[in-house]
């Protein structure tokens, strides 16, 4: 198989979670290549719609799925394509890339999850896993910030999450229509609710750059370490493969070396202007 | 890397490298080699000895290029033009794959490798250099390295590099170590040759050589250490990378910004950056769409553009990243340097930007802070 | 016809340019006649002064984009004449070339996509070429040949950037010229063909109390 | 589903933008086939008026008649596109914007009392809205295609707006400035053009406009060194995108 060239997936399922934001389920059509099509949580995708062009989209679905799942939020040319695209209509996809989640770290830790806004759908199928197969004695917790109630993806699935998961939410502005019960304000505020031993707690952390400095800054305070902490990055990737350049990020290749980084490995570049 | 000579040197006429460039197109390589284009040495198609630039010379200076006549009919009398291997091997434009619509889905066309395999003539060692990072840099791309894995090289050693150069400081030349499958150093009135491979050999079955003598390669060795001391130019690589991810906010770079003409020649020359851009175009009914990998550098203005916000607006940012990329950021990704000294950038920069005076710009302002 | 007509026409089509007509007619004779070009001013006449005399052929050929090589040709002359240079032989030559290439898109603009569908009875040379494929599709085949001979000297086939004071910037490439010929051979067929259906045209009765000049120049 | 209805205008100019249409030969024939070629008076006797999906703009505003029909066309076009220097940059005509307009008209009509012009030949957008600037004196056709394609298939088009040098150094064509010493704008001058001029072995002469982040000082301080003076210069980039370079002439 030539990494360069997409291969057929048929759209399944399109389900709205946000009023920008959908989730695709997708059957990859040679039956070879779904066979052998494995990912870990983190990891992402090319998708293709022929004549537009390509997008970076991180895989959400389950890892022990046949079918793979996409949340999209629409930004560009190619994600508004996708977004007219139809149940039953072809999209091409090449992948998984990158670096997921460091799995081996989960073992005998507890596991903080920091996301924000779409920053949620790189862990779902990590949330999945856990579900599965929890260690015992190890705690989790999740906490996710959206813009408001509405803007919140996932939504209901964080009941199920919650049988494992210590859960809080947060939205910047809560709509007046809606009865909000949740916290108000920015994700790391969160962090002053909840009780956690420092030592072994590592922390996963996707979302808008400036929400993932003040999480590390704060996680750092409440005294985790900074090999404890990893982080979910997002440049423009046009190859997925580290040839192209785009997403350079210091000396890394987020499509590569990342999406998922450990913080001691981009300290140095994190919040330098404009690298 | 090792020193990889496959037997002991021989010496050939000028003239037999003729035959060798016959035989090697007889066996169905395409045969690239220098030639006078347009007042410069370009690498281009050759079918004969007569194609190569004999007797020219070329002075290099910032920003400048001239050939001249040297007063010998040299053969490679002359340091390295603008083009070097990458065209060849990550060409500028290319098609990556076609796509036709049907009733449910589409068909992918992947443009396979279908040429045949590429002879390089007269590749110094700097780009020897250049051709193992960029093998590197494309480890996993399918299309370089269908065009990579059968060629052939004639390397030379480079006794008469340009003001440009600064190979040393580079440890990547003046003299060839590895990488070849033929190696000639151009003597008055021969060629030394050596041979670097097995296919090397085979390609001299015909050609009328004799076995180098004692004071020949002592004859090479002079010629190489002149070649050496005559490159005055110099870049301090001491301190690399540490040195430049210490000085992201040196107010030099602002400086460069100032001269900088943002045109992006500087990339383009160079022999290992490999910056690109895919992009699909499309027919007017939408049924067929084409995608094109096509050479970019980090010096346009939306390379590092996503969705809400560009992450290096500034000039100041663009260079930044350049020269970071090349002389720190390849270290930690490749482990080597990105610059192999061939000094084209220097060259062929419109406004005189001259990489090893920049560094030594950040360097000593630096530490005046 | 009646006797009494007016013609208005706010915007002439598929004419070079821009212009209006209005045409009164009483008792089978024309009134008045007015023909209103309302081409807004561009003042190259003006612009140029001051300009160096190398910058001039790119500047003028921006007068008409269909016709440029005319205005470039008309300039070298005068600014040859200027400095005394007389430019012969070869050079001259390619001169007449790039200027036929220019003909020949040109022409084929004109005939096919200009004046034959008003004599057709049709809005567009597309829409004529519905009705008849074949003479669409040598229009298209000549206007080809034209444009690519124009590419070929002129580097592109709007505003040509080869023409220069004392010749031309480049000259093409023998090798280039003679790969060319055979199209221009299969072109030479298309040009007969479209004289022989321009002349089955129905052209309007109508005669002129004009004597009508033609120059020519007895070395070319 | 209904085709796209498209419109070609024109204002001040000299027509060698639209013409690029049908200079497209077969290309011509496949806009035919998936536009509904409404209004283009150059090359259609039928005018349709109405709202048009995408209205492709030559030429520029160089009178107060062309002010009111540019804002007629805005008003009943979906996607406005400029076609040319003209319509993107005030086009050649716009040198006399750094003159005295009733010089002009004295220095070239008998009766300058009948020219009825504005002061300044401006671009479109200095009037209305415009969806996207196509460069170039004249247009490439490949670059008109890429447009029609991109608004077919609702995506930006992909055209660059960095400097010729890039597509140059592609093409592998020798640098005239730095080989030969040649003035040439291509290092602060929009691709898009195909770099034909160094292939030829001059110097461009910007008719593409100034690339997306022009270094114009320090281009003119190369000059300098190659013997031009500060006049020839100014010269240089009052060209056929004088207005576009001037904007940026006066910041450096």
């Amino acid at each position: 198989m030539n990494i360069a060239a997409p291969f057929e997936a048929v759209i399944k399922r399109i389900k709205k979670e946000t009023r920008d934001t959908f989730t695709l389920t997708l059957r990859v059509k040679d039956r070879a290549i779904r066979k052998e099509y494995g990912f870990t949580p983190g990891q992402f995708n090319m998708l293709y719609v022929p004549g537009i062009g390509e997008a970076a989209i991180s895989i959400c679905s389950a890892t022990w799925r046949e079918d793979i799942r996409h949340t999209i939020r629409v930004a560009g040319d190619v994600t508004t394509a996708i977004s007219n695209l139809k149940g039953g209509d072809v999209i091409g996809v090449r992948g998984p890339f990158g670096r997921g989640w460091p799995m081996e770290m989960l073992k005998g830790n507890d596991l903080m999850i920091m996301a924000g806004g779409l920053g949620i759908a790189p862990f779902r199928s990590l949330l999945r896993q856990i579900l599965r197969e929890k260690e015992e004695g190890a705690r989790y917790f999740l906490l996710y910030g959206a813009k408001t109630p509405k803007d919140i993806i996932y939504r209901n699935e964080f009941p199920r999450y919650g049988e494992v998961f210590e859960v809080l939410l947060t939205v910047d502005k809560a709509d007046p229509e809606e009865y909000w019960k949740g916290d108000m304000g920015v994700v790391t505020n969160l962090l002053k609710k909840i009780n956690i031993i420092p030592e072994k707690t590592i922390a996963f952390i996707c979302g808008p750059e400036i929400m993932m400095q003040s999480s590390i800054k704060e996680l750092i305070n409440m005294g985790l370490s900074e090999d404890s902490i990893y982080i979910s990055m997002e440049r423009h990737m046009n190859c997925g493969m580290g040839v192209c350049g785009h997403c350079m990020f210091g000396p890394k290749f987020i499509c590569k070396d990342g999406p998922v980084f450990s913080y001691t490995d981009i300290i140095e570049f994190l919040g330098e202007r404009e690298i | 890397m090792k020193h990889n000579f496959y037997m002991e040197p021989l010496t050939i006429r000028k003239e037999a490298l003729g035959d060798i460039i016959k035989d090697l197109s007889n066996r169905g390589y395409r045969v690239i080699g220098p030639t006078v284009r347009g007042g410069t040495i370009g690498l281009d198609n050759i079918t004969a000895i007569e194609d190569l630039p004999v007797g020219y010379g070329d002075r290099q200076v910032t920003g400048g290029y001239s050939l001249f006549k040297h007063e010998r009919p040299y053969f490679f009398g002359f340091s390295n033009g603008p083009d070097s291997l990458k065209r060849f091997l990550n060409p500028p434009y290319q098609r990556l794959f076609a796509i036709k619509k049907r009733a449910k889905g589409f068909e992918t066309m992947i443009y396979e490798y279908e040429g045949s395999p590429f002879a390089f003539i007269g590749i110094r060692a700097c780009d020897l250099r250049a051709l193992h990072i960029l093998d590197m840099v494309f480890e996993k791309d399918p299309f370089y390295q269908a065009e990579r894995k059968e060629i052939f090289i004639i390397a030379v050693n480079c006794i008469f590099p340009s003001n440009t150069c600064f190979c040393p400081s580079m440890n990547s030349g003046p003299e060839v170590k590895y990488g070849f499958d033929l190696l000639l150093t151009e003597f008055d009135e021969d060629f030394l040759m050596e041979v670097g491979s097995k296919k090397g050999l085979n390609a001299i079955e015909g050609v009328h050589h004799k076995e180098a003598a004692g004071a020949d390669i002592e004859k090479k060795r002079g010629l190489i250490d002149s070649s050496s001391k005559s490159i005055k130019k110099t870049l301090d690589t001491e301190g690399l990378p540490t040195l430049l991810y210490r000085e992201f906010e040196n107010p030099w770079w602002a400086d460069i910004a100032n001269r900088d003409l943002s045109c992006g020649n500087c990339t383009m020359v160079c022999p290992t950056c490999f910056c690109n851009t895919s992009n699909d175009t499309s027919s007017l009914d939408g049924k067929t769409a084409t995608r094109i990998r096509c050479w970019d550098s980090c010096f346009s203005v939306n390379f590092a553009l996503v969705h809400g916000g560009n992450f290096r607006p500034s000039r100041r940012a663009r260079y930044r990243q350049w020269m970071t990329h090349k002389l720190a950021y390849w270290i930690n990704q490749f482990g080597v340097s990105g610059c192999v000294g061939c000094g084209r950038c220097i060259t062929w920069c419109p406004a005189g930007i001259d990489i090893t005076e920049e560094l030594m710009a950040i360097r000593i302002s630096g530490k005046r802070r | 016809m009646g006797k009494n007509k007016t013609i208005k026409v706010d915007v002439l089509t598929r004419v070079e340019g821009e212009g209006g007509l209005y045409v009164k007619v009483v008792d089978r004779e024309i009134k008045e006649l007015r023909l209103n070009i309302f081409e807004p001013p561009r003042f190259f006449e003006a612009f140029l002064k001051g300009r160096l005399y190398h910058e001039v052929p790119d500047m003028v050929a921006r007068i008409c984009g269909i016709c440029p090589v005319a205005y470039q040709m008309s300039a070298v002359h005068a600014i040859e004449k200027i400095f005394g240079l007389k430019v012969e032989g070869q050079l001259r030559e390619l001169r007449r070339l790039i200027y036929c290439a220019e003909w020949i898109a040109s022409h084929c603009l004109h005939i096919y996509f200009l004046s034959a569908p008003d004599f057709l009875g049709f809005e567009s040379a597309v829409a004529m070429g519905k009705k008849y494929p074949e003479t669409l599709q040598q229009a298209l085949r000549l206007k080809k040949v034209g444009n690519e001979l124009f590419s070929l000297l002129g580097g592109r086939p709007v505003h040509p950037i080869s023409v220069r004071v004392g010749g031309f910037y480049k000259t093409p490439l023998k090798k280039g010229l003679k790969a060319f010929l055979s199209e221009l051979e299969n072109a030479f067929e298309d040009a007969i063909e479209s004289i022989r259906w321009a002349i089955n045209l129905d052209f309007p009765d109508i005669s002129w109390d004009i004597e009508f000049v033609s120059l020519w120049n007895p070395e070319e | 589903m209904d085709k796209p209805r498209l419109a070609v205008f024109k204002f001040t100019s000299c027509d060698g933008c639209q013409l690029s249409i049908p200079d497209m030969e077969r290309g011509l024939v496949d806009i035919a086939n998936t536009f509904d070629i409404a209004y283009f008076l150059g090359l259609k006797s039928r005018k349709s008026t109405g709202y048009y999906g995408i209205s492709l703009v030559e030429g520029s505003i160089s009178t107060p008649d062309e002010i009111k029909r540019i804002r007629a066309i805005r008003e009943n076009t979906h996607y406005l596109v400029t076609i040319g220097a003209c319509a993107t940059a005030g086009g050649l005509q716009a040198l006399r914007n750094l003159k005295d307009l009733g010089a002009f008209k004295k220095a070239v009509y008998p009766k300058p009392e009948h020219i009825d012009a504005l002061k300044d030949s401006l671009p479109i957008s200095h009037y209305v809205h415009v969806d996207f600037e196509l460069w170039g004196c004249p247009i490439s056709r490949e670059g008109l295609l890429e447009v029609l394609a991109s608004f077919l298939r609702e995506r930006r088009p992909n055209i660059q707006a960095y400097s010729v040098c890039f597509e140059c150094k592609r093409k592998g064509t020798p640098c005239v400035l730095v080989a030969q010493g040649i003035p040439c704008l291509g290092p602060i001058t929009r691709t898009g053009c195909g770099a034909i001029c160094p292939s030829y072995g001059r110097d461009c002469y910007g008719c593409f406009g100034p690339s997306e982040d022009p270094n114009i000082k320090s281009l003119s301080l190369r000059f300098e060194t190659l013997g031009l003076s500060k006049d020839e210069i100014k010269l240089r980039l009052a060209g056929i995108n004088s207005y576009a370079f001037g904007k940026y002439h006066g910041k450096e």
